[in-house]
């Protein structure tokens, strides 16, 4: 049972690093009551199509659910299926069906429901996070319908942590053979009234799978919910909501509780790796440019004390994050005098240079602009809308990037965007090294997590030896919790329906 | 004539005097002015310059106006914002008035076809309110100075052209064009020497109004996140910057707010007052007001 | 016969002006850079080969006179597409955008009058007392205080502090500010015009008969002056709807104008179209709305008289 | 019955610091007519308008204004609107804008009548009826419905009297009630006072610049200058007799023959201007209306021809179409061989052909100074050097009979006459063979009249001008032109030696414009109706010479 093993060691790893628990308030004691609408203002919904979204993942949930759910830990756990297993050579997994899921049309959901769902993705949404994945798959089998049999033609450690992002919907469901408009899910909450980038209304599912859940009669999304809500949580018109973590201190003040998701955000500043112009291609430039963040500062800005710093991809202290590579940071302090001197060694004369800055419209673009501007370089500042940064970013005519990246089912996740072929590669300034890819692919097929960490940080090692990206840290994203809203926790990630809480057991004090 | 200003509302009265403002507006706007230009000189902070550590404070003797989001010096900010703020809010305006009243203009001296068709376009134009148009135009153009100007100017192009088009055809039907063309001035020279020079008045007023609204678009193209660079010190991003943090540091909204305010009135009424200086009736004016 | 034939004239060229924007902005609308597939692309979930396809299946590859000619054959047939970012019905988005818009347009118009009217009067009515410093100040306030300042503290002091309004779902507190907006923008030309009947000779002759004060301002000076609130309103409201962007965004309000907005930064091209016509659609109507009033309020006009 | 009815005693109106009546003590008794005389800017209006209160709230007027024994000045609102309508009366000058273009006559007057008087709609809508009856208006139940925009310029006064009468006032006061009407329908409209006035033994306050007006229709007259009451005293005495001089200057600037004009030799039969059967009309979006209807005439070098007609007669239209201002819808115009039109030939004819407006303030652009607007023919037609340009320009007010000092000046700081010399300055500039003038002298007080008159027929003289005057005054025709063409409709309905058509006027209009113009007014009160449709004559095409 090799791989029982490896997951145990995955489970382990991730509850010792990954997991803090979180101060729970004595709300468990007492009964919940049912009825009443919630409200919540978290990420948009791009799409009524589960298999197409494209990367918010707070919404969907309530209506669609998945085989695996990453629980507060941050493993994957069985949640559709009852549970799986996987083979030695860690190819073949079995899943097993929870008996009584049934969808919002009242049909009970088979395996075949399930293959149709793994097919669908496979042969029709071609790349995306899931895409190196369904690549690898061999054959499928759902001749009980009971049961689910997959056959990848590797091992692909990230498999179990991914399919928590396979949402399974009906075929039967209205657009299945191109766009799905009306999904019909197993999910507490059923897909109600959407207003694309206005509202979403999801009503109670009275025949769902976990008898007696959902207490609440309905949930109802603010789809314009990525900015602050601090003051509509305090006004007391909206529930659940995400917030700035600068607002901590005035939602406390307004007996609004605050909420940090398991996983953290990742903060980096990248270089542009594909196209760098001569001056960047300087190792000594880069490094100047690199000592000039003060990380702490930077750090404290975005998330206060609770904000960690760090010259890697994963939260430090978390099984895939190691200690002796963040003692090794040379720019774990900034250091202008270094920096300085190192322009003047690479013969640069920064008041002479325009450095071009993309971003995001988020505040802590400012704060690195500033401190590489303390270096004497003039900055060209573009702060863009989505496609605005995306446009700008693919056509590699830029210097510097501050980007985040939120929290991820997979530390695979972390690194697929460092990938030569990775989706959506800009925000790393296109990184092209085979060496890497190899790296990376290795550990990806690693037998073992302990093998598979090792993997992982030899290429993180390579990245840092190259200098592609300024790691600066990592902070939670705040959530905002009402004082009438009880059993509600946020996740490992932005998940709002999970194996071990979300919605479904959220109620609503009298 | 219109001497008789017959309240009905009241019995006669005599008016009360008037506190003579414009020597105020002269002053603030004066004062913009030298700020603009030699406000650089005056900077004692450097209105870039974070101090992470000193966020969102009130007024005090470091911070006369206190500090933004940022940790920045609010009043250095304002001080090196002034010229650009003026710059893109006066380019703008200009833009406006060249399109605009340029545009139309040439459209109506030209006359039939070109005309109708140069204000089809502003009807067009005119469809989009303002602000959704320039937002639409950052868009389209990508963000930057050069971007605001120009969004700014096209969304206030109508306006001027309306007025334009307005004042040409009243002055077309005044008797000194007619004597004009009887003297035999071609169309061009009519525009020249008497539609333009009397336009100006309308045009000054119409500047006034929209220099002001120039920094509030701005401000608002900010607020959507789709103005100058973010870090770059005008008064309307200073405002939008503020607005997220109007709670915790409510000065630092104020004062910026308050300064364009008070700009906006001293254009206002500078703006009336050399449009009363260009108009040589005004002596009549004041006089048959008491005859 | 002779007037029904001008209102229709007038209507079939507003028609043809509709028309002639429909086109403009299909033209601008593309003349952005960036199309659909590159917000896809931007978010990671497809890949070159995939992009191409989605483009091919938008029909973003055809021309635009074809682009354009399918677009208005399936408007005219009532079918504005759906949301190449959301999928959805764009009548829907449409639909579901203007209730809140025109309800916020009309009722800041509505109020913005009633303010500005009763202070211009009241100035009027009292002309040596300080009202007219308030005209000036209201004046210069809309035009120096952007709304979503006023809309910030608006929130500030009523839904945070004193918990008497939700942000969310309430239309109360975006109506007053962009009321006084709007009051502070027609306050103004409104006295003004008043100012200029209360000196027309006709006035004076109603002095003349005896009238009384209300009778006067009733009876001879508010028709008067009709023709120019009704233009006034007609341009506020045009500009309005659509143009209350900021106030939309602080109080989480589902306007067109909004829509329209997020349409254009996902370059979800039959949203945008759809939007801005609805706009466009609007103005025009506001224009045969107000032209209709003109005539209504003004025997001159209806009986064609020239001059 | 000694005691007046309106006693007006001391009264001092004041705008700021400037005093616009002085001092002026003026006494109405029942059932008799005053008339105040002044040109404009003098204070009559003011005078008029301070008796009812009307004046603007700056003003401020002390003094004392008696009217029976309640003192109107001081007097609250309420009292006052009490007399307004009802004690009171008032009609103004500009009926067109001074009834509510909104509101029907009818409701107009019904609104007069019932903000006084006690009775029900219906009956005051009889009343109504009744009112415009007298005032001699055909129809009155229809034109009761109508609104004022379509009534005439006369029918609207009518209206506007009627409405005053309404409620029977003791007193009216008429301020300029005929200056804006055209000349016939002021000798009707003064009649209709005079017949109302006498009938209802009504007193009255007649207040006008117009002499004629005024001693046809009062029993006593006031002259005012300046804010002061010359002189006052019975009419015939204050005309036969004037005491004060201005009086005096006033009654010598009446429009009689001046001088006869010498036949100019006509050094050549070659027309300057010719006109074949010309039609005019102006489209408003697919309307058409015509204006002229088929006129043909010739005019020889060196002559001088006269236009005459009210307003809406087609004169000032014709005189467009001899500027090339308009295109004929039918017919020739053909000036100096050429078509005015032409638009390549624009600063030829500009040369050759210039036109004299009426609207002196209009015509001159108010913000370019009287040396601007000299030099622009000048810089438009080739003269360019500042010098020779302000040298010209020099000459040319010199040659109007003005100082150059007042090149600097803007048009708004002259008086009306010097404008008008300005404005024909600037049609000499480029020393045109032809000068058609459009009712050069119609705004100038009578006084500068003849002034300006003599200038053109010296002009004419000097410089062997053609040239065609228009104007709707026939007396004025006989000091500037030999031959006189009448214009009525559109059509010309009278053509001849002016001197002919002055003393033996062959149709009924040429003799109302005569009855109009003349000072024969307040003979007759039979000419109470409209002037109605005359039968239009075909004439034979009227050549000069």
């Amino acid at each position: 049972m090799q791989r029982r093993t490896l997951l145990k060691a995955f489970s382990l790893a991730a509850a010792a690093g990954l997991y803090l628990p979180l101060p729970l308030s004595a709300q468990t004691a007492a009964t919940p009551r049912r009825g009443g609408v919630l409200k919540l203002a978290l990420l948009g919904l791009d799409t009524a199509d589960p298999h197409r979204h494209s990367g918010s993942i707070a919404v969907q949930q309530v209506y669609v659910e998945t085989l695996t759910s990453i629980g507060d830990d941050g493993t994957a756990k069985p949640f559709l299926a009852e549970r799986f297993e996987v083979s030695e050579d860690g190819k073949t997994y079995t899943f097993h069906l929870r008996n009584n899921v049934r969808f919002h049309n009242g049909r009970v959901m088979t395996a075949k429901d399930v293959q149709a769902n793994l097919e669908r993705v496979r042969d029709k949404v071609k790349s995306g996070w899931l895409s190196g994945a369904m690549k690898m798959v061999q054959s499928m089998d759902s001749s009980d319908p009971a049961t689910l049999r997959v056959v990848m033609s590797e091992t692909y450690a990230p498999f179990l942590s991914l399919l928590s992002e396979l949402w399974i919907v009906a075929p039967e469901s209205e657009g299945w053979d191109t766009t799905i408009r009306k999904p019909i899910g197993t999910g507490p909450f059923t897909f109600g009234q959407w207003q694309p980038n206005v509202r979403f209304s999801a009503p109670a599912f009275k025949q769902y799978w976990q008898a007696g859940l959902p207490y609440l009669d309905a949930v109802e999304f603010d789809l314009r919910g990525e900015q602050d809500n601090s003051l509509s949580l305090r006004a007391g018109d909206i529930d659940v909501a995400y917030v700035r973590s600068d607002k901590i201190a005035a939602l406390r003040g307004d007996k609004v509780d605050v909420q940090f998701l398991g996983d953290t955000a990742w903060y980096f500043l990248s270089f542009n790796n594909r196209k760098p112009r001569a001056l960047m291609q300087d190792p000594r430039v880069r490094q100047a440019i690199a000592l000039a963040v003060d990380k702490r500062s930077y750090m404290n800005f975005i998330g206060g004390s609770d904000a960690l710093t760090s010259n890697q991809p994963v939260r430090p202290k978390s099984f895939y994050w190691d200690e002796a590579i963040e003692a090794r940071d040379l720019y774990a302090k900034p250091d202008l005098d270094k920096a300085r001197s190192l322009l003047q060694a690479a013969g640069v004369d920064p008041t002479q240079q325009t450095l071009k800055v993309i971003s995001w419209q988020n505040d802590y673009a400012q704060v690195a602009v500033q401190m590489v501007r303390q270096l004497g370089f003039k900055i060209d500042h573009q702060a863009l809308d989505d496609i605005g940064a995306q446009r700008a970013l693919s056509a590699y005519d830029w210097d510097l990037a501050p980007f985040n990246s939120g929290p991820r089912a997979d530390v695979y996740l972390r690194y697929a965007r460092l990938l030569s072929d990775g989706p959506s590669p800009m925000l790393w300034g296109g990184i092209q090294d085979k060496e890497l890819d190899t790296l990376i692919a290795s550990a990806v097929a690693s037998p073992n997590p302990t093998l598979a960490r090792q993997r992982y940080l030899d290429a993180w090692q390579h990245v840092l030896d190259k200098l592609y990206t300024v790691g600066i840290g990592h902070a939670s994203d705040v959530i905002g919790v009402a004082a009438r809203v009880r059993g509600y926790r946020t996740g490992f990630t932005w998940s709002q329906n999970r194996v071990d809480g979300g919605l479904a057991r959220t109620w609503i004090a009298a | 004539m219109s001497s008789h200003s017959a309240s009905i509302m009241s019995a006669p009265q005599r008016p009360a005097p008037r506190f003579r403002l414009h020597w105020l507006a002269y002053g603030v706007v004066g004062l913009s002015l030298l700020v603009a230009v030699f406000g650089a000189a005056l900077l004692t902070q450097d209105p870039l310059a974070q101090n992470l550590l000193a966020r969102n404070l009130g007024p005090s003797a470091a911070h006369w106006l206190g500090t933004d989001s940022f940790g920045r010096d609010i009043a250095a900010r304002l001080v090196a914002g002034t010229r650009l703020t003026l710059v893109v809010a006066f380019l703008a305006s200009l833009l406006a008035l060249l399109g605009g009243a340029g545009l139309g203009l040439i459209g109506c001296i030209v006359g039939g076809k070109t005309r109708a068709l140069v204000y089809a376009g502003f009807d067009i134009v005119r469809t989009m309110p303002p602000i959704l148009l320039s937002l639409a135009l950052m868009v389209a153009l990508g963000v930057g100075t050069s971007s605001v100007i120009l969004a700014v100017g096209i969304a206030f192009m109508p306006l001027f052209a309306y007025v334009a088009r307005a004042v040409y055809e009243r002055e077309m039907a005044s008797g000194y064009v007619a004597a004009a063309k009887v003297i035999g001035a071609g169309p061009w020279a009519i525009a020249c020497r008497h539609v333009l020079p009397n336009m100006l008045g309308a045009m000054l007023t119409q500047v006034a109004i929209v220099l002001p609204r120039a920094v509030t678009t701005e401000s608002v193209l900010s607020f959507f996140g789709l103005g100058v660079a973010p870090e770059v010190p005008t008064w309307g991003r200073i405002i939008a910057t503020s607005v997220e943090f109007a709670e915790q540091a409510p000065t630092s909204l104020l004062f910026p707010v308050l300064a364009l305010a008070l700009l906006t009135l001293s254009l206002a009424v500078v703006g009336d007052r050399v449009r009363m200086h260009l108009d040589p009736l005004r002596a009549e004016r004041q006089e048959t007001a008491h005859a | 016969m002779h007037d029904a034939k001008n209102v229709l004239g007038f209507s079939l060229r507003q028609v043809f002006k509709v028309l002639c924007i429909a086109f403009a902005i299909f033209l601008l609308v593309r003349a952005v850079p960036g199309d659909i597939a590159d917000m896809y692309e931007a978010r990671g979930d497809y890949d070159a080969q995939q992009l191409e396809a989605l483009r091919a299946s938008l029909g973003l590859h055809d021309s635009l006179v074809q682009q354009f000619g399918r677009w208005g054959w399936n408007g005219l047939h009532g079918d504005l597409g759906e949301s190449m970012r959301f999928g959805a019905s764009v009548s829907d988005m449409v639909l579901g955008a203007l209730p809140t818009s025109l309800l916020l347009a009309g009722s800041s118009l509505a109020v913005g009058l009633l303010l500005g009217f009763s202070l211009a009067v009241a100035a009027l009515a009292f002309p040596n007392s300080r009202l007219g410093g308030w005209i000036e100040s209201l004046n210069i306030w809309s035009i120096a205080v952007p709304t979503f300042c006023t809309g910030i503290l608006g929130i500030l002091a009523f839904s945070v502090w004193l918990k008497w309004l939700p942000i969310r779902g309430q239309l109360l507190l975006p109506i007053l500010i962009v009321g006084i907006d709007v009051a502070g923008q027609i306050v103004k030309p409104l006295y003004e015009e008043l100012k200029e009947t209360a000196q027309a000779p006709f006035v004076r002759t109603a002095r003349a008969k005896g009238l009384s004060r209300w009778r006067i301002a009733w009876r001879h000076m508010l028709p008067n002056s009709l023709s120019v609130i009704v233009a006034l309103s007609g341009v506020i409201l045009g500009g309005l709807v659509g143009g209350t962007l900021t106030v939309e965004a602080l109080f989480g309000l589902p306007g067109i104008g909004s829509l329209a907005l997020e349409a254009i930064r996902g370059r979800d091209y039959p949203v945008i179209q759809a939007a801005v016509m609805a706009l466009a659609g609007f103005v025009v109507l506001v224009n045969v709305l107000t032209a209709a009033l003109h005539r209504y309020i003004d025997p001159r006009l209806a009986r064609g008289h020239q001059e | 019955m000694n005691t007046p009815l309106l006693n007006i005693s001391n009264l001092d109106v004041r705008y700021g610091a400037k005093l616009v009546v002085k001092a002026l003590s003026l006494q109405i008794r029942a059932g008799e007519a005053v008339g105040v005389i002044g040109e404009s800017g003098s204070g009559k209006s003011m005078t008029a308008l301070a008796i009812l209160g009307l004046l603007p709230p700056e003003a401020t007027v002390t003094g004392s204004i008696r009217y029976r024994d309640a003192e109107l000045n001081g007097m609250d609102e309420k009292g006052l609107r009490a007399l307004r309508g009802r004690r009171i009366a008032m009609i103004f000058q500009d009926p067109m804008s001074s009834l509510n273009p909104l509101m029907t006559v009818g409701a107009q007057i019904v609104e007069a009548l019932r903000a006084h008087v006690a009775i029900d709609a219906a009956q005051a809508g009889a009343r109504a009826a009744a009112l415009l009856e007298e005032v001699g208006l055909a129809l009155p139940d229809t034109q009761l419905r109508r609104y004022p925009f379509e009534l005439s310029g006369g029918q609207q006064q009518r209206v506007m009297i009627a409405m005053a009468l309404a409620c029977e006032p003791e007193l009216l006061i008429a301020d300029e009630p005929t200056t804006a009407l055209d000349v016939s329908t002021q000798a009707q409209v003064l009649a209709l006072l005079r017949k109302i006035q006498r009938a209802r033994g009504m007193a009255m306050l007649f207040v006008s610049h117009d002499l004629d007006a005024v001693t046809a229709i009062v029993d006593r007259v006031a002259v005012m200058r300046s804010g002061e009451l010359l002189e006052c005293g019975p009419v015939n005495e204050v005309m036969s007799a004037p005491r004060h001089p201005y009086t005096r200057s006033l009654l010598d600037a009446r429009p009689v023959a001046i001088e006869r004009v010498q036949n100019a030799r006509t050094t050549t039969e070659r027309p300057a201007i010719e006109l074949t059967g010309v039609c005019l009309e102006y489209t408003h979006g697919r309307q058409r209306r015509r204006v002229v209807h088929e006129v043909s005439l010739k005019v020889p070098e060196g002559a001088a021809l006269g236009i005459v007609g009210e307003s809406g007669s087609g004169k000032s239209t014709l005189a467009r179409a001899i500027m090339g201002m308009l295109t004929p819808a039918s017919g020739k115009v053909t000036v100096l061989g050429h078509d005015p039109a032409d638009r390549a030939r624009r600063l030829a004819f500009a040369r050759e052909c210039q036109f004299v407006f009426q609207d002196t303030s209009g015509s001159l652009n108010p913000r370019r100074t009287i040396a601007q607007a000299l030099a622009e023919p000048q810089q438009i037609h080739g003269r360019d050097t500042p010098t020779a340009v302000a040298r010209r320009s020099a000459e040319l007010l010199h040659e109007v009979g003005m100082d150059a000092a007042l090149l600097a000046r803007y048009p708004h700081q002259l008086s009306g006459g010097q404008r008008q010399r300005v404005v024909i300055a600037r049609a000499l500039a480029n020393d045109p063979r032809i000068l058609v003038c459009d009712e050069p002298v119609s705004a100038l007080d009578a006084s500068v009249r003849a002034q300006v008159l003599a200038l053109i027929a010296g002009l004419r003289r000097e410089r062997a001008l053609t040239l065609v005057f228009i104007g709707h005054d026939l007396g004025v025709m006989q000091s500037v032109a030999e031959k006189t063409l009448v214009l009525q409709g559109g059509r010309v309905i009278e053509y001849g030696d002016t001197h002919d058509i002055f003393s033996a006027p062959k149709q009924p209009y040429t003799q109302a414009l005569m009855a109009a113009g003349s000072n024969a007014r307040g003979q007759k009160d039979t000419t109470a109706r409209e002037t109605g449709h005359h039968p239009i004559f075909a004439l034979p095409c009227p050549t000069y010479a």
